[in-house]
């Protein structure tokens, strides 16, 4: 008795699906409760690599590690695979820098009701990114498979449809109720960087809000770069062990990066600062421009800080806050 | 402003006829935009029991104000919980989502949706756009699909340049054939000129009603495909003085959807 | 191209893994914010069925729903299926009542450090009861395809094992990897009761400490009974969606039953009853005195407060408090 | 209570060997009893950064005092994560997890363990045990499995009744080729006469050091298998003073495993 596979998707494979793999890695990787503490400057440079697998966690412009995309962006690293799941200004500060010239694609140059973004549109126009198409859930359960440690998942959607064809998935007869079934091979990031309300030390993570696909990407990713708005004592962990999302042992850096979902939304921190991220777009469109708008806000810049006080410093952030919180102030 | 309730523009219309699809004590998973004003009018309307859902997590808000993207904390502002997208997706995968509203560059007669690129060769692509998102997966898995978009030629295509998110696929069987759960599929099309449903049998486009104003060969003139006539086309309902009422003070006062 | 099924176990399957019957079945509940705070006794007539198959939350006997085990013996419930996954002194009270006839075996007749039950080892070896062997993360990933809405899940374990040969797994070659990899069929319970810290009237739950399976089991099962230590208002739940695990619409019953894990241990609330643990392996091993026993404690109770008040009342439970936090009181 | 650290009971040699195979900075998913002595043990002395993980959820706690099941309050007091079952045993999957302590009614030659039945007929047990639990998956999932057990010929069999937990399968390179992560496997067996370790190439249990006290034979004798011999056998080195006063007053100072 056999599956038949009924139907194979034409689209590339940019990251190995085989648990072993990872498990190898796993196994090379100091599990004690280590002082992980860095610049996110020198975590970028340690832990991500020119060629790598790259994912970015948070939603879009949503608790998103914006200032890691900066820093990466900075370090110029290229050559990158990147997943493209729930991806909207990451995406487009990532395409700023030439980062990637792969992309798994469920939602990429968009920028939900923001608009598109012309320098992604231009660059994945260009011819100078390889593409397989999937969706966000897919992308999410590709995730839940590599936290697994299995090397595919099944879903039930993508079926019928071109999004298929141009992915990597294998449509099978389930050997249980004899229906089709999509199968999804796991995805397993080289690296990936998550931001999150508040860590320890060692790693501990817990954020407030959407978990979007977080929890899963922990757990798929060979490496784990952790930004935080604030640290706190593992004694905090401690004391309410239910509230931690992301345990220790999967992180390899963290480093204390306040507003570092900057220009997007941080729940219950700062809301998205619209103005500036409209301005992305407007300078988008004239390349000129963009360089300037590139070499002051990215390249000119020793970190993130630099970048939010040349558009508004800390004027800016209370006003950020008081959005998020609905709050009503003078003027 | 001093504008009387009679009068109403077409993104009003399309608002009110997609929240009047919303039955009470249901689950609809929206996007930012006008699926988002549709359900929060018909919370405040006919449907105080809907429950609105963001693919990004959010379950339940009581929203304050229009979110602008499916995942910034105003979709999870005073809700039940803030999950994840696997609780959203896997939700809809067992069945418990009963609406979605999607949308698309492009739109067939069986309801598949382009949002993916125009052109023919997918590597290099004529135009890009963001491609599937969750829009795959919330057509894949919740009860009854629906659109809202304006109607024109260049949207209501004979053949999509990609399919994106599955509408009745080949119409027919066809869809229940490519593996996706049975009796789910698209259910309404609501544009500035008409509602349109499927024909049970060939799941092809169908006229229903026109919107006040607007006549079947209007509707057709704007379709680059032959659409199907019920056998009576009723004019949709002008939205009543209260739909309009909640829909500009309470649902959109800033007029970001409702351009007022 | 093909993918063989290598091996299947002989184990009988207790519940069709099809997701469309899943969802045919999810397509008739009201899905409105509705009241559904009810006895346990009215809970347990209009949820549980002669037939059905059960399954708790919990682990065995920590934040496990032993009201509502007592309940559903005291109604007579038979010929159930049950989930025996990390079950221990829940199994114990079903096989008290002799509630079931099939069983999915991951851990049952054991009590861990307490030792085995006497009466659940007589009943699991007088034949009476059908088996199929799985392990403990064999049925939370059953579960967890459940809560997916698909039919089955991969697993890298249960191979070459006799585990496997009793299952009703089938043994396959992954098309992408080409290694061999265990398809476990997705686990739809009719009804599961799970006990919380907190619920509010329309079945928003929240509990501290370890989930153990119980977002799975919720997720995946027909109908879901929550019993909880405490109703609280759905304002106090808007107010903390991220404290969120087990939403509304997965729930049809809500009893608020506090002590209801009672002999079991609640974290947070109150230890385990060791002394009264012990009284039921004691007299389990005489089949007249644990008749006697049962009536005593569960057929001529009206509820889980007689029953308590029977085993040391208030008294006994501010001492379970005690040991819970590790407190030292006089005496 | 008034004897010399010099005396030491079967047990306390069992949970002090045991112990002393977990190297520091790695994650050990431990059961009640005696492997949460030592792991316990080994944290207070040679692995101060052993981590604790329980199958039920709980990780890294700091463990009060001994738990009565791996999921009661105690196994995620003080705890970095108060988690789910499928965080332990998905952490196993990705090869997070470097020790694993089991235990069962029956042992063979190549480390498989039954604890499922005893008899020959499945749906008709003679005698009925618990069934995997927990431990197929973290002897499938975890690099180095190890058993902490008495040494007795109703135990080490021949052939067991039910091959509940994998070992090395049936040697050679058939633990792999069943599809097990290749590189896991059973690491050593502790019991009250001996260490055991397994041979490279046949996977067969091999005695590498003898308790004080026993010698070769008295294993021998006491396994209903051949045992092969290491090279060289050692004597399993007595607990040290220190590790039976932090057994004694801080790990289990009421001797619920160690009986005292």
């Amino acid at each position: 008795m056999s599956l038949p596979i009924i139907a194979e998707g034409v689209g590339v494979l940019f990251a190995n699906p085989d648990p072993d793999l990872a498990r190898a890695f796993s196994r090379t990787k100091n599990r004690g409760q280590r002082n992980k503490v860095m610049s996110l400057k020198q975590a970028s440079a340690e832990f991500v690599h020119d060629g790598d697998y790259l994912a970015t966690g948070g939603f879009g412009s949503n608790r998103t590690p914006l200032a890691a995309c900066h820093e990466i962006v900075r370090q110029k690293k290229k050559n990158m695979a990147f997943a493209g799941h729930t991806t909207t200004h990451d995406f487009q500060v990532l395409c700023a820098g030439k980062t990637f010239n792969r992309v798994d694609c469920a939602y990429i140059v968009g920028l939900e009701a923001r608009g598109l973004s012309p320098n992604a549109r231009r660059y994945m126009e260009s011819g100078a990114v390889e593409v397989t198409e999937w969706t966000n859930y897919a992308l999410a359960a590709r995730l839940k498979a590599g936290a697994m440690g299995v090397s595919f998942v099944p879903v039930r959607s993508m079926m019928g449809t071109d999004t298929f064809k141009y992915s990597a998935a294998r449509l099978i007869e389930c050997p249980f109720t004899g229906k089709k079934v999509v199968l999804l091979p796991a995805l397993y990031p080289d690296v990936c960087v998550i931001h999150v309300h508040e860590a320890d030390m060692y790693g501990n993570c817990r954020f407030k809000g959407i978990s979007v696909a977080d929890i899963e990407l922990a757990g798929a990713s060979k490496r784990v770069i952790i930004t935080c708005e604030r640290l706190i004592a593992n004694e905090e962990i401690r004391h309410d062990p239910s509230a931690t999302q992301i345990p220790f042992y999967l992180v390899d850096a963290v480093c204390e990066v306040p507003f570092g979902g900057y220009p997007g939304n941080m729940p219950y921190e700062y809301f998205s600062d619209e103005e500036h991220l409209k301005e992305w777009i407007t300078v988008e469109k004239d390349p000129a421009l963009f360089t300037a708008f590139l070499e002051k806000n990215i390249y000119s810049c020793e970190d993130h800080f630099q970048y939010i006080e040349k558009n508004g410093g800390l004027h800016k952030l209370q006003a950020l806050r008081a959005k998020e919180f609905l709050l009503k102030t003078g003027a | 402003m001093a504008a009387t309730y009679q009068d109403y523009n077409e993104m009003e219309m399309m608002i009110t006829a997609a929240a009047r699809e919303l039955e009470d004590n249901t689950i609809v998973g929206v996007g930012t935009g006008a699926p988002c004003a549709a359900a929060m009018l018909a919370q405040k309307t006919s449907a105080p029991n809907l429950v609105i859902m963001f693919e990004a997590g959010g379950i339940d808000p009581i929203l304050p104000e229009m979110p602008i993207t499916v995942g910034d904390s105003r979709t999870y502002f005073r809700a039940t919980k803030a999950g994840s997208m696997a609780d959203i997706m896997e939700a809809g995968a067992r069945g418990m989502i009963d609406y979605t509203f999607l949308g698309g560059a492009q739109i067939d007669m069986y309801g598949n949706l382009n949002s993916t690129m125009v052109g023919s060769d997918h590597q290099h692509p004529k135009v890009r756009f963001p491609g599937s998102g969750g829009a795959n997966d919330f057509a894949s898995f919740c009860w009854r699909m629906m659109v809202i978009t304006p109607q024109d030629k260049r949207r209501f295509v004979e053949k999509l340049d990609f399919l994106t998110t599955p509408g009745w696929l080949k119409g027919g069987d066809s869809r229940e054939k490519s593996g996706l759960a049975p009796g789910a599929g698209p259910y309404r099309i609501i544009t500035n000129m008409a509602l349109m449903d499927f024909e049970p049998q060939s799941k092809r486009m169908r006229v229903i009603s026109v919107n006040p104003g607007y006549t079947f060969r209007d509707v057709q003139d704007n379709c680059g495909f032959e659409l199907l006539k019920a056998a009576e086309i009723r004019e949709t309902k002008a939205p009543s003085e209260l739909e309009l009422k909640v829909l500009r003070e309470e649902v959109d006062p800033y007029g970001f959807i409702i351009g007022r």
